[in-house]
This record gives structure tokens, C-alpha cells and sequence, in this order.
């Protein structure tokens, strides 16, 4: 039987959600190398949506890829190219962010944004039943952090709950960590943060310690990072909860494409990896340990 | 006769293929002035540059104190008592006169630098050469002469056993010229060995005491300088007699005005300038250092701003850029020819023809055509390179001097203002480039030439005018061009000019 | 006057080309060779028109930034230029949709306005560079942030799409070409030949190496610096704009993330080719082959999976320094 | 002739101070006028403490690069270094934990590894680029890749945490401080009156100018160019140590994107400060305000919410560009 060759590009890892993904791409390339002595893999990071693209033409040009797992740096820019290696007769699988065409890719494995927002979103509002003054760090501006901001707005409309600002902290500890700074100052009372990201999380409660501020009650942050799940788990009251959205997806999909190129029995259809509420009770089953991220 | 401290035997040079020094031997003596002459692209500078540690020779020895030594760099020939000043000058541009004068071994007081003790030591050299320049002043703004003042100053500060001077007169004035040879008498007095080159043989004749002459490389003269007057030291060089250096003035045709100029105001350096240059004409502009010449004729040729009226055979013009003036046929040869004339680093073609490209270039520039320029430039203004592709920057002096004529020619001006025509050039190409001037005026040019040697301003102009603080203090032609006419106006003391009488000498 | 001893009309040495000629070019087929080595499609000619049509926007971009840093300028806003460029033309192009409908005309539209656009901001930093005397550092890093945020609001944070059915019409001008070869890597061609005589042959490149070596020489030679400085800036807008129109159709979109890092890029292809970061001299071709470098540098470790992805940025890093060292080895010998 | 007609040794001007020192002060005044009118807590302890401590990190690689820069060079590394040399800290740290056990001698160690990092990686640079004669943009663009790609490898990706309980023990370096004024504040100030005097009053700064000014000239006066020159990276890269030390207490952790864009941000701010990009000329003050202006740019933006978060990019360019105007205007004028 001859060797089949699976391309995996991604983004490469620029802030945290995506550092994990990196690691679990790169994890389950090295466990299905090792079962499986006829796949090959190829693994290509990308820094930008051209470079992205760059790579899957690579792929398809010198490697003669049988199936693609692509996460999307951004969706219109990769339809084109996907949609290539699709007619060139390959597999594609795409993660997290869908193509702006349906119908192109044979298998989906779909985080969901907008509900990453909403579970926030409602979660806030149970936790400020009567109303309330919040700030929210937004990621870097793309299409994700629009989506997941949308759904949180949607949810928490009507309910009491007042966003007194929104800035970018680009997914990062330490823009998060100035702009908290920021907000502190400007704010003489502020009642919950959403953090929208467990790395801008880590920012914000730094910020908000040093202050010795004691009027905001928690911070919300997201994806699940294991030192934010394990203080949730312990039940720090400044970080009572947290929202779902693995970086592991990417191994899943990688997982899913190899079962079934080797096997024949190709798995299509869509999977989508909710965004799911984490809180004391349940966060033992969201603890990874061992996970990077 | 004392034994030599620093000496040269068989030494030559090659840059690439080419030897521009065929085993030059020379001696320097304790408390003795050594000069050293001859064309330029002779190899005087060079044999300078070995002597003190700037250059290796490719073969031959030199004896310190009649030991055989190589200096690994300037450093160690410095260290060894042997100072040079060069013929470009070798300072930051962007640094203050005091922060130049110890650059390399500053004072300290401590761990911190001792600014008072520097300022005080360089104002106390610079005074001695009674130079004016502020020790806080950057040096980029100064004028040449300060400069030059400066890397004198910098040079009798460190206490040299040889002092070596590469034409540092070139951009001197003759009273600046007298004040520097009364230091280099005290220097010679006190023991120092002394070489020095220039292209103005007055200076060798009243300062030297050992003659060297170079000839392409060769040294062609060595002995006393006492045995050579003047015209035989020209005729050593050159090969050919140079008595009449200046060319014979036609008689002047009838005045056909073609640049009137009314009224020119060069803010802080000039004001209420009129005059009319004619068809034909050579007019001179004499005055002393700082007159504001240079800037005046700056600012006519759009390089400054200025005001007044300009006329062009009789149309009133806006010159506001210098692109405007050539559009005129207004050309101008400035007198910092390192910083403001050539690309130091680029080949002799380019630079020629940077001004004139217009005249090389349909779609592209047609090369062939340039390098036949070049062909016709280098035997026009005797350009003595050893290789055509050789970088400016590595030309002589002199040889760099006659390209940025060439540079400044070949965009055929119709009226052309030369600043400092002459700086650096032997004397022999000297009579070829007055020649040349006085070519083009009989052509029908008309041209303005900026001096400070007072004899090429008489010598060469059919009329004279003279500057003094920004204006023009009078004009002369005719009979009363002479020195001492010319300098009363120029430092304004009508009627009572005995001051001068050191000029007489020359 | 005398006639003396002129030197024969020797043109610059003949014999073998010097090290800072043959250097980027020896890295350029070390490059080629490892390539091969690696993997027996690298030569494949769908890899080579990959290879070279991706190289045709920094490519582009480069030959102008060649100009500018040959001139003593420098241009740190052409990745977020390119940018808004593409953003803005696919804005114009969707508004333009209902009234033109799909066909040519919209295209020149679109192709008009990245133009447009591309002279304008060229312009505009050409004149607060020239007029005002700012240090082209900051104006352009100042720009730089002002494109970028520019697009990003445009796109309201996310990603401007150009409508799908004019994508699918104007996709060919990125994938077609004639005679096999596309359409990105003949404008390239054709941009790199008119750079090479513009720059070694036309009284514009000679003026720009003039008065990137010595401004004040320019300007004591009649040439109207401000002038030829202004031009570097706006030519290099114009190439941005061209870039622009032939990234839109292959990507069919503009976001905050378009064009990022590719000042750095095109800069550093343009000093691996042998110009001089402050000025004074520079050549296109050298530009051209920089670019290709950095191309094959991401190419090359496409095709092997030898080290971590995360270490790719230190390999593209020690090749840069390495291809950089192999020129100036050789000018320190030769 | 007898005498020469000098006017009086006239001393650099000495009344008013030239528009190229008031410039960036002006700047400065008026970006804290506009702070105070936007927002009454501006002028707060905690906020003006917060923007002083956040300007340390890249006020004290600024301080470092005004020397690079006035002595001609560039640094395009020092954001990736301050990265990599976070992420080895951490390393160290965290490894000599069982050994060593929560102390002052773990952060003594921890401080002497960024030290010692930091001066190897600017002595790499240095000698790359004084000894091979490479062009520093590209030997800092290729090490700016080379520890950006090492710090992710060494973070597997993702973020290396200091242990937490050293973390908390370590804490105060940043947040604590004697009199009310932070240890990063006071680091800076310290590192500012050193860099200030060793500009102004030492003689390696005076070299410093002397080659960027033209290192012929320097050679020439018996200055040893290339150690000056190597001593520049050396020396920023020790201050870049420095700001690690600093950094590391504040969040405990350091990423891929740790210290992204500094090398621009404090570029920036050197020559807003009237440093020369070419060399020649530098002014440790300068930087200072540089600094500050920069810093108090994303301060105000975020204390008001006059524009869309998606234009402060936007704004941030164009006071750039206008406080470079300020001093410029004032250049031509006086
Ligand atoms: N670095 C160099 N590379 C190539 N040729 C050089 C270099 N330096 C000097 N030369 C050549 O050596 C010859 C002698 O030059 P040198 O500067 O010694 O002349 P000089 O006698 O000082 O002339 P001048 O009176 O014009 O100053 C010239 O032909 C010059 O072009
Ligand atoms: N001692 C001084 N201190 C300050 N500035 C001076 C001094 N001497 C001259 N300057 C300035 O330096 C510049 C150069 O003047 P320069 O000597 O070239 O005038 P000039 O009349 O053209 O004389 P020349 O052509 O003989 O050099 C002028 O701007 C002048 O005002
Ligand atoms: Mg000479
Ligand atoms: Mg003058």
C-alpha cells in the first residue's frame, strides 16, 4: 500500500488559544506518524492569510497531498485555494472558521463563535442578575473576535448590564494588562470584566491586584486555559467560571482525517465543538493537566 | 647636517594595476622645513600618507631614527611622535569644534570628560593661529579656512617630532597663510621636522629649506631649496617654462550687458549688490575671507534665498532654484569641491556629466557618448587619473579640482561664476586653466571668477570688484588694478593703506 | 592645452564579476540546489510559477522601495498601503457592482482606483518627507499606522470580500497568463526591466543614487532633489497600487492582517541584493534576486518537514545573515 | 592681505533654546494638556505611575538604542531578544526552583542569566556586524527572527509561566517601589542619568557621534571604530537584560508575543527625540520624551472613547508625524 500524504496548515502561534492548537497540531502529527506507517504529514504554520495560502499551493504543487486540514487564517482569502486542492481530488477538512462557500470541504470541524460570545454573555448576566457595570477586551480584530463580541452584545441586551467600554487587547497578556490599567483609571467603579480570553484574563487580574481595587467582582475570561480552569476548580471567587473553545479541535480533525483515509471509510459531515460553561462543579472534567495550554 | 628622523627609500605604491610611485627616497631632518612640490597626481599626497602610518607601501623601507619600522596604522605612527593633517579634511562634521580638536584623546577628569580644560586648550591653539571660530559651534557651519585653522590647531596640540602638512594653505588667505608660518618657524625652531607641500611656490620659497620635486611618481629634484628660485621650481615640475602664467587681455569690445543684477540681498551675508557683467567679459570678485562672495553668488544662482532684481540679456528673471539658473544658462562652480562639487564615490563619468544628462539622454542615457565626453574632458582640463573607473574620491586634489571644472563646463553656461577657480591646482595647469577661461570669454561667454589670490583676480579679470562685509565697496579696472588699490577697498581704508605692505613681497 | 597621458578608455574590469555580483546569485542557486535536493518536484513547473507569482507582490513593491532607499529614503507603510489599497478598491468595486454590473469596466475600475489610490498615498508621503524635511522613518512608520487602522475600520475589524461573482471574474488575472506563464510574473518582468533601465540608464536613477550620496552635490548640480525625492515615493505608491491589483483577485479580500510585515521584506530583499541602506547606490536586478531568496527560504521549508514549524522564523533568519555574509566575504577577498 | 574679516567668534546661540530642544518638550506638554482636559484621573498618582512604570520596559532599550543609533547603526532585534531572554529567565528559574527554593538567591540567578543573555545576544549581533561588516538592518532583521522563532520553540508554542509561588515572591520588582515610586521608574531614571551622562559627558558617547558621524574621520583619529561600535549592542543588549528583569515580575510569563514591535515602538521614540537616524547626533533626553509621548498616546486613547478603537493605529500615526512636525517647523523657522 503506498503512502498517503496529509497537509496540515495553520496559523502560527501568535497569542495563547492558537500556541495550544499549535501543540496539539503538532502532537497528533507525531502520534499518527508513529501508528500509522503509511501517512505522511505536513505541517506548515503561516503568519498571514498569503502566507497561508502560499503553503496549501505548496502542498498541492511538491508534496501531492491526498487530504488537507486547514484552520483558516481567515475565511474568504482560503476559499479559493481550498477549493483548489478540493477539485485536485485531495480531502479537505477544514477547522474552527468556515469557508465563505459551502459545500467545498468533505469534512467540518467547527468551533462556534458566535456561541463562545453568548455563553459568555449569559453567564454574565446570571452572575449580574440585577444589572451591572462591565469592560470587555476585545481580541485582535477579525471576523472571530466581531462574531464572538455580537453574540456576547446579543445576549446581554436587555439585561441590565452595562458595557462601560471596549478596546483591543489582542489576545495578549500584556496590551490586555495596560488597557485594564486604563480602564481602572478612568473607572472609578467597575463591576465585572469580560476578558473574552483566558491570556487577556491573566492580564486583567494582574492589573486589577495591583490597583487593590476591590469593587469588581470577578473576571471572565475564555478557552479554557488549565491554570484558569484549575483557580475555577478551586474556586477563586475573581474567576468563577470560564468558557470552552479547545485548541484541541485540531487534533480531533487531524484524528478524524487519518481514521479515514487509512481505513476507506471516510467520516464526512460536520462537527461542531461547542463553546460550553465551566464552573466549579464541572471543571474537573475540563482540567488538562499535561496540556500546554 | 643632522641625521634624518623620518625617511623613505625605494618606496612605491600601486592602487591595483597601477604604480603611482616608482621608489621615492626622501628625508626628513630635525628642525628643518622639508618641501615637497610637483603636479598634481604627482604622488605627493600618497608619499605623505606612507610616511605617517595612513597607507602601507607596496615595497621599499622607511626608517624612523634610522630604524627600519612599519607602521600598522596612523595610530602607531602618531604614537611614534609622526602627525599628519590632510589634504581633505579629516573632521566630524557633526561635532563642535572643541569635541574635533581631542577627538580620539580626550581630556578626562575622572571617569567624565573635562569640557572646561578642553575649551580652554583648544581656544588657547586656536587663538595662536589667531583663528575666531567658537569652540561650541558645530563644525559643519564653519567656512573652510576655519576649518583648516582647526586641523592645524589639532595638529600642533600633539606635540610632534615630525609634523606632516598636505597643502594646508590651499583654503588659507595670505594674512591666515603668514600666521601659519609663523607657527611652523617656532615648530622648526623647537627642534621639529617639518613636511609640507603646496601649490604656491611663494610660500615654498620663504618657508622651505630642503626641496623635493616629484614627477609622475618619481622624485625629479632633491636638495637645498635655497639652489631653486621660484620659475625653476615651476619648470622642475611642469617640464616646460611657465613664466606667463596669466594670458594676454584683448581689448575690450563695446559693453553688451548680458547678466545686470540690482539690488541682490542675501539675507545675513549680503545686501544692495548691483553690477553688470558683459559679453565677453572676465569680471573678478576680490575681498577678504567672510566678504560674503561666495554667498552672494549663491544666492544669484538660486542656492540661497535672496532678493533683488536679475536681468538676463535684458529679461528680468525669477531665479528661485539652482535648476533655474542653468535653464538660464547660469552656471556656478562652488568652492567646496568634497562636500558641495563631486560624489566622492563615484567614477569620474558620472560625476561629469551629473549636471548636463539632459544633454546625454533621450529615453536613456547614452553611455558611449558620456565616456567620449570623458575622453574629451580629461584631455581638455589634463585629468590625470590611472584609471578611468577609478572613484572620485580617490583622485588628487588638483585632478579632482579639474574635473569639477569639466563637470561645471560641459553644461556649456553662458555665463559661468567660478569660486576659487584654482584651489589645489599645479601651477603649470594653472596657466592651462586661465587659458581655458580666457578661451571662453573670447567665445563670447561671460564670466565671473571668485578669488582670493589676489594676482590670478588681476591678472585674469578685465574688471574687478571688491567686497567688504556684504558689500560691494568699489570696483577697479584698467591702471588701478592693482594690489594695493584692491585691498584698501577691501578693508576699507581709503586713502591710508599701508597695511597692506606685506602684500608687496609677494 | 597639452595633450597628456590619457588613460585608454578601459571600461571597468571584465574579467570575472566581483563578489557582490556573484554573491546573491551564488546564494540564490545554493538556495536552488538545496531545493532540488529535497524534493524532486521543487523544479516542477507548477512549483516555479507558485514560486514566482507569489514573489510578484513583494517583488513589485521591492523595485520601488529599491528607488526610495537608493535615493537615502526609506519606506516602512507599503505592507498597510497595499492593504488599505485592496481594501478600498474592493469597497469601490462592490459599491460599483449594481450600476456596472460584472464585466471589464468594473475591473478598470477597480484597477483604476487602486492606482489612484497607489499615487496618493505615494504622494503623500513624498511631500511630508520632502516639503516638511521629516525623517522618512517617522513619516512612513506614522502612515504605516494609518493605512492599517484605515482598514481595519473599513472592514469594521473583520475582513472586506470582494462580491463572489466579480472574484470569480477577476481571478484569472492572478491565475492566467499567456503562454503558460502568469500574469503576476510577466507584470513583474515587465516592472523589473523597466526598473533596471530606469535605474542604470535613465537620468532618473542616476539622480537618485546622486542625491542619495551626497544630497548637497545633487543639489549643487542643478537637480531638483525635493523633486526626484517626491518621485521615489510616488513611483513606489504606483507600484504598490499595481501590486495591490494583482493580490485582490488572488485573495479575493482585505483585512487588517493583508500585507503585514512586508515593509520588512521588501526592504530586506532590496539590501540582500547589494543596495546600500543609506543611499548612494542600489540595482534592481539585485532587488529581484533578493526577493526570490526569501520566496525559496519559505518555499524550501514547505517541502521537508526536517525542523519545527516554530523554528522557521530562525532559519529564515541565519539564511538572510548567511546569504548576506556570503556577498561581503567575497568583497572583503576580491 | 594682513587681515581676514571674521565676524566675532559667534557661540552657538545661547538665549532662547533652538525649536529642535522645545519641539518634542512642546509635544510632550500638549499631549499632558489634552490628557487633563479629557479626563480628570489623568493627572492621578496611579495613572501617571502606571504609564511611567509600563514606559520603562521600552524606555530602557530606547536609552540603548539612542547610542546604536547615533553611532549609525539600527537594532531591529531588540523586541525578540527582550522575548527570548524572558522565556530563558523563566526557564532558569523555574529549573533551579528545587535546588535553590523560593529566595532572593533564585532571583539573584534569574537576574544574572537575562544579564548574561542579554549581553551575549548584543555581543552576537555586535561582532556580525563590526567584524563580517554586514548592514545591521540585516543582521538584526535575521536575529530578530532567530530569537522570536527560539522563544516559541522553548515555549513549545504557547507560554512559559514562572512558577507561581516565585512569581508572587518576585512580584514586587515591578509593583513595589521606596517613596511611592516604583523599582521600574526608578530603574529608568537611573539608566537615564547613566545614559545621559555617558552621551553628554563620557567619552564613549563623544565617540559614539564621532562614527556615526563619518567613521573614516574617526579611524583616522585613532578610535577604535569597531569597538566602539560592537560596545553600542553590547551595551543594548545589557539594557535590554535590564528591561527583562523588570518585565518578568509583572505577569509572570513570557510568549511569542512578548515584546512584539518594541524594536519599532523604541526606534520610534529615539528619533522622536531628536536623535539622528543616520548617526551623528544623539540625545539620551530626547528619548526620554520620546518615550513618554508614545506611551501617553495609548494612555490617552484609552482614557477617553472620542474614536473607534479601530483608529487608534490611526491617531498614534499622526501624532508621530505632528510631534515630529513641531520640532521641524521650529528647525526651519529658527
Ligand atoms: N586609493 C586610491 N586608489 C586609486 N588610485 C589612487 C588612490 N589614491 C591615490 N591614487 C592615485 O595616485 C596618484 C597620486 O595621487 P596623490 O594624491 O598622491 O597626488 P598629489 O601629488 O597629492 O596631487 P595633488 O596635488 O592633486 O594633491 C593619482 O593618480 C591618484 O589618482
Ligand atoms: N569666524 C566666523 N565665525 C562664524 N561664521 C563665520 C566666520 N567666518 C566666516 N563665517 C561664515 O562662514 C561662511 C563662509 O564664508 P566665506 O569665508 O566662504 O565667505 P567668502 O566671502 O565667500 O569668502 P571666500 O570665498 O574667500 O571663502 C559665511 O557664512 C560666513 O558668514
Ligand atoms: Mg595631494
Ligand atoms: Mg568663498
Amino acid at each position: 500500500q503506498d503512502t498517503k500524504v496529509i497537509g496540515v496548515s495553520i496559523p502560527a502561534a501568535t497569542h495563547g488559544w492558537a500556541g495550544g492548537m499549535n501543540y496539539f497540531a503538532q502532537e497528533a502529527v507525531e502520534r499518527l506518524e508513529a501508528t500509522y506507517e503509511n501517512l505522511d504529514f505536513v505541517l506548515a504554520t503561516a503568519s498571514d492569510p498569503a502566507k497561508q495560502v502560499s503553503d496549501i499551493e505548496d502542498m498541492l504543487a511538491t508534496r501531492n497531498i491526498d487530504a488537507l486540514v486547514v484552520l483558516p487564517f481567515e475565511s474568504e482569502p482560503l476559499t479559493g485555494p481550498v477549493q483548489g486542492v478540493a477539485e485536485s481530488g485531495a480531502w479537505v477538512t477544514v477547522v474552527d472558521r468556515g469557508l465563505s462557500q459551502e459545500g467545498i470541504e468533505d469534512l467540518y470541524v467547527a468551533g462556534d463563535n458566535p456561541g463562545f460570545g453568548r455563553v459568555s454573555g449569559e453567564y454574565m448576566a446570571s452572575k449580574l442578575p440585577d444589572g451591572g457595570k462591565i469592560v470587555v477586551l476585545r481580541g485582535i480584530p477579525t471576523t472571530i473576535d466581531n462574531e464572538r463580541v455580537e453574540g456576547f452584545q446579543a445576549a446581554t441586551e436587555g439585561t441590565g448590564i452595562e458595557i462601560l467600554a471596549m478596546e483591543h487587547g489582542n489576545w495578549n497578556r500584556d496590551d490586555s494588562f495596560t488597557v485594564m490599567q486604563d480602564f481602572l483609571s478612568k473607572y472609578p467603579e467597575i463591576d465585572a470584566v469580560w476578558a473574552s480570553d483566558d491570556d487577556m484574563a491573566i492580564g486583567v487580574l494582574a492589573a486589577i491586584e495591583a490597583s487593590g481595587r476591590e469593587d469588581i467582582q470577578f473576571v471572565l475570561g475564555g478557552a479554557g486555559m488549565k491554570e484558569m480552569v484549575k483557580r475555577t476548580m478551586d474556586g477563586d471567587a475573581m474567576i468563577p467560571a470560564n468558557v470552552t473553545y479547545p485548541p484541541s479541535m485540531i487534533a480531533t480533525a487531524i484524528e478524524i482525517t487519518a481514521v479515514g483515509l487509512v481505513s476507506n471509510a471516510p467520516v464526512s459531515g460536520e462537527f461542531i465543538i461547542g463553546s460550553v460553561l465551566v464552573t466549579p462543579e464541572n471543571a474537573g472534567q475540563y482540567y488538562f493537566p499535561d496540556s500546554p495550554f | 647636517m643632522s641625521e634624518p628622523i623620518l625617511s623613505l627609500h625605494g618606496v612605491s605604491r600601486s592602487f591595483g594595476a597601477v604604480e603611482v610611485l616608482h621608489g621615492v627616497d626622501i628625508a626628513l631632518r630635525p628642525g628643518r622645513v622639508h618641501a615637497l612640490i610637483g603636479e598634481n597626481g604627482a604622488g605627493k599626497s600618497t608619499t605623505m600618507k606612507i610616511m605617517a602610518g595612513y597607507q602601507p607601501a607596496t615595497s621599499g623601507t622607511i626608517r624612523l631614527d634610522g630604524q627600519p619600522v612599519t607602521f600598522a596604522d596612523m595610530a602607531e605612527a602618531e604614537a611614534r611622535g609622526i602627525v599628519m593633517i590632510h589634504q581633505e579634511f579629516n573632521l566630524a562634521e557633526q561635532l563642535t569644534v572643541e569635541q574635533n580638536f581631542f577627538l580620539g584623546r580626550e581630556l578626562k577628569k575622572g571617569w567624565l570628560l573635562d569640557k572646561a580644560g578642553m575649551r580652554a586648550v583648544a581656544r588657547e591653539y586656536l587663538d595662536r593661529l589667531s583663528c575666531a571660530a567658537h569652540v561650541d559651534r558645530v563644525v559643519s557651519g564653519l567656512p573652510n579656512s576655519d576649518k583648516q585653522m582647526l586641523e592645524i590647531a589639532r595638529a600642533l596640540s600633539r606635540d610632534a617630532r615630525v609634523l606632516v602638512m598636505d597643502e594646508p594653505t590651499a583654503v588659507l588667505t595670505y594674512a591666515e597663510t603668514d600666521i601659519l608660518l609663523e607657527q611652523v618657524r617656532a615648530l622648526r625652531a623647537h627642534g621639529t621636522a617639518i613636511l609640507f607641500t603646496s601649490h604656491k611656490l611663494d610660500e615654498v620659497k620663504a618657508i622651505a629649506d630642503d626641496l623635493t620635486i616629484m614627477r609622475d611618481g618619481d622624485v625629479v629634484y632633491s636638495g637645498p631649496a635655497a639652489d631653486l628660485d621660484e620659475h625653476q621650481m615651476a619648470e622642475a615640475m611642469v617640464g616646460r617654462d611657465v613664466s606667463n602664467l596669466f594670458p594676454p587681455k584683448p581689448a575690450a569690445p563695446a559693453p553688451q550687458p548680458v547678466l545686470e543684477v540690482a539690488g541682490l540681498a542675501v539675507p545675513g551675508y549680503a545686501d544692495d549688490i548691483s553690477f553688470t557683467l558683459n559679453r565677453g567679459e572676465i569680471l573678478g570678485i576680490a575681498g577678504l575671507i567672510g566678504s560674503g562672495r561666495t554667498e552672494t553668488f549663491e544666492g544669484l544662482c538660486g542656492l540661497r534665498p535672496h532678493r533683488g532684481t536679475v536681468r538676463i540679456h535684458g529679461r528680468p528673471v525669477q531665479i528661485r532654484h539652482p535648476w533655474d539658473a542653468l535653464a538660464y544658462g547660469l552656471g556656478y562652480l562652488t568652492e567646496d569641491r568634497k562636500t558641495r562639487g563631486l560624489l566622492l564615490n563615484k567614477t569620474m563619468r558620472e560625476n561629469l556629466t551629473l549636471q548636463s544628462l539632459g544633454a546625454f539622454s533621450g529615453w536613456m542615457i547614452d553611455q558611449k557618448a558620456e565616456e567620449a565626453a570623458l575622453t574629451q574632458a580629461i584631455g581638455a582640463f589634463d585629468i590625470r587619473a590611472g584609471d578611468r573607473a577609478i572613484k572620485v574620491g580617490n583622485l588628487s586634489g588638483g585632478n579632482q579640482q579639474k574635473l569639477l571644472l569639466a563637470k561645471t563646463m560641459l553644461a556649456e553656461p553662458d555665463i559661468v561664476v567660478i569660486d576659487e577657480p584654482t584651489r589645489g591646482i599645479d601651477i603649470g595647469t594653472k596657466q592651462q586653466i586661465y587659458d581655458f577661461i580666457r578661451a571662453l570669454a573670447a567665445q563670447g561667454r561671460s564670466i565671473v571668477v571668485i578669488s582670493s589670490e589676489m594676482q590670478e583676480v588681476i591678472g585674469l579679470a578685465d574688471r574687478v570688484l571688491v567686497m567688504r562685509l556684504g558689500r560691494i565697496a568699489g570696483e577697479v579696472s584698467g591702471d588701478r588694478m592693482t594690489e594695493d588699490d584692491i585691498v584698501r577697498l577691501a578693508m576699507g581704508v581709503e586713502g591710508q593703506g599701508r597695511e597692506a605692505a606685506p602684500m608687496e613681497a609677494r | 592645452m597639452t595633450a597628456t597621458q590619457t588613460p585608454p578608455a578601459r571600461a571597468p574590469r571584465r574579467g570575472l564579476p566581483s563578489m557582490t555580483v556573484l554573491g546573491p546569485i551564488l546564494a540564490l542557486l545554493v538556495l536552488l540546489a538545496i531545493g532540488m535536493f529535497l524534493n524532486e518536484n521543487f523544479l516542477s513547473h507548477a512549483n516555479i510559477t507558485n514560486v514566482l507569482a507569489r514573489s510578484a507582490f513583494i517583488g513589485i513593491i521591492a523595485v520601488g522601495m529599491t528607488f526610495v532607499i537608493t535615493a537615502g529614503g526609506l519606506d516602512l507603510s507599503v505592507g498597510s498601503m497595499a492593504a488599505f489599497i485592496a481594501g478600498l478598491m474592493i469597497l469601490v468595486m462592490n459599491a460599483a457592482l449594481p450600476a456596472l454590473g460584472i464585466g471589464v469596466p468594473i475591473i478598470l475600475l477597480g484597477m483604476a482606483t487602486a492606482v489612484a489610490a497607489g499615487l496618493a498615498a505615494g504622494f503623500l508621503n513624498g511631500i511630508l518627507i520632502t516639503s516638511l524635511g521629516i525623517e522618512a522613518f517617522i513619516v512612513t512608520l506614522g502612515s504605516m499606522g494609518i493605512y492599517r487602522s484605515l482598514v481595519t475600520w473599513l472592514a469594521d475589524g473583520g475582513t472586506l470580500s470582494l462580491d463572489f461573482g466579480l472574484r470569480t471574474f477577476y481571478r484569472p488575472v492572478y491565475y492566467d497568463g499567456i503562454l503558460g506563464i502568469g500574469w503576476p510574473i510577466i507584470v513583474f518582468a515587465v516592472v523589473v526591466i523597466l526598473g533596471e533601465i530606469a535605474m542604470r540608464s535613465a537620468v532618473f536613477g542616476r539622480h537618485c543614487a546622486a542625491i542619495g550620496s551626497n544630497d548637497q552635490v545633487a543639489r549643487y548640480s542643478s537637480i531638483n532633489v525635493n523633486r526626484v525625492r517626491l518621485m521615489t515615493y510616488v513611483f513606489l505608491g504606483l507600484l504598490v497600487g499595481v501590486a495591490t491589483i494583482m493580490y485582490v483577485p488572488r485573495l479575493g479580500s482585505a483585512s487588517a492582517s493583508t500585507g503585514l510585515l512586508w515593509e520588512l521584506e521588501a526592504i530586506a530583499a532590496v539590501i540582500i541584493g547589494g543596495t546600500v541602506l543609506k543611499g548612494g547606490f542600489g540595482r534592481v536586478w539585485g532587488t529581484v534576486i533578493g526577493v526570490l531568496i526569501l520566496s525559496l527560504i519559505g518555499n524550501i521549508l514547505n517541502l521537508t518537514d526536517l525542523v519545527s514549524p516554530y523554528l522557521n522564523g530562525a532559519i529564515q533568519g541565519a539564511i538572510i545573515i548567511l546569504a548576506v555574509i556570503l556577498q561581503r566575504e567575497g568583497r572583503a577577498g576580491g
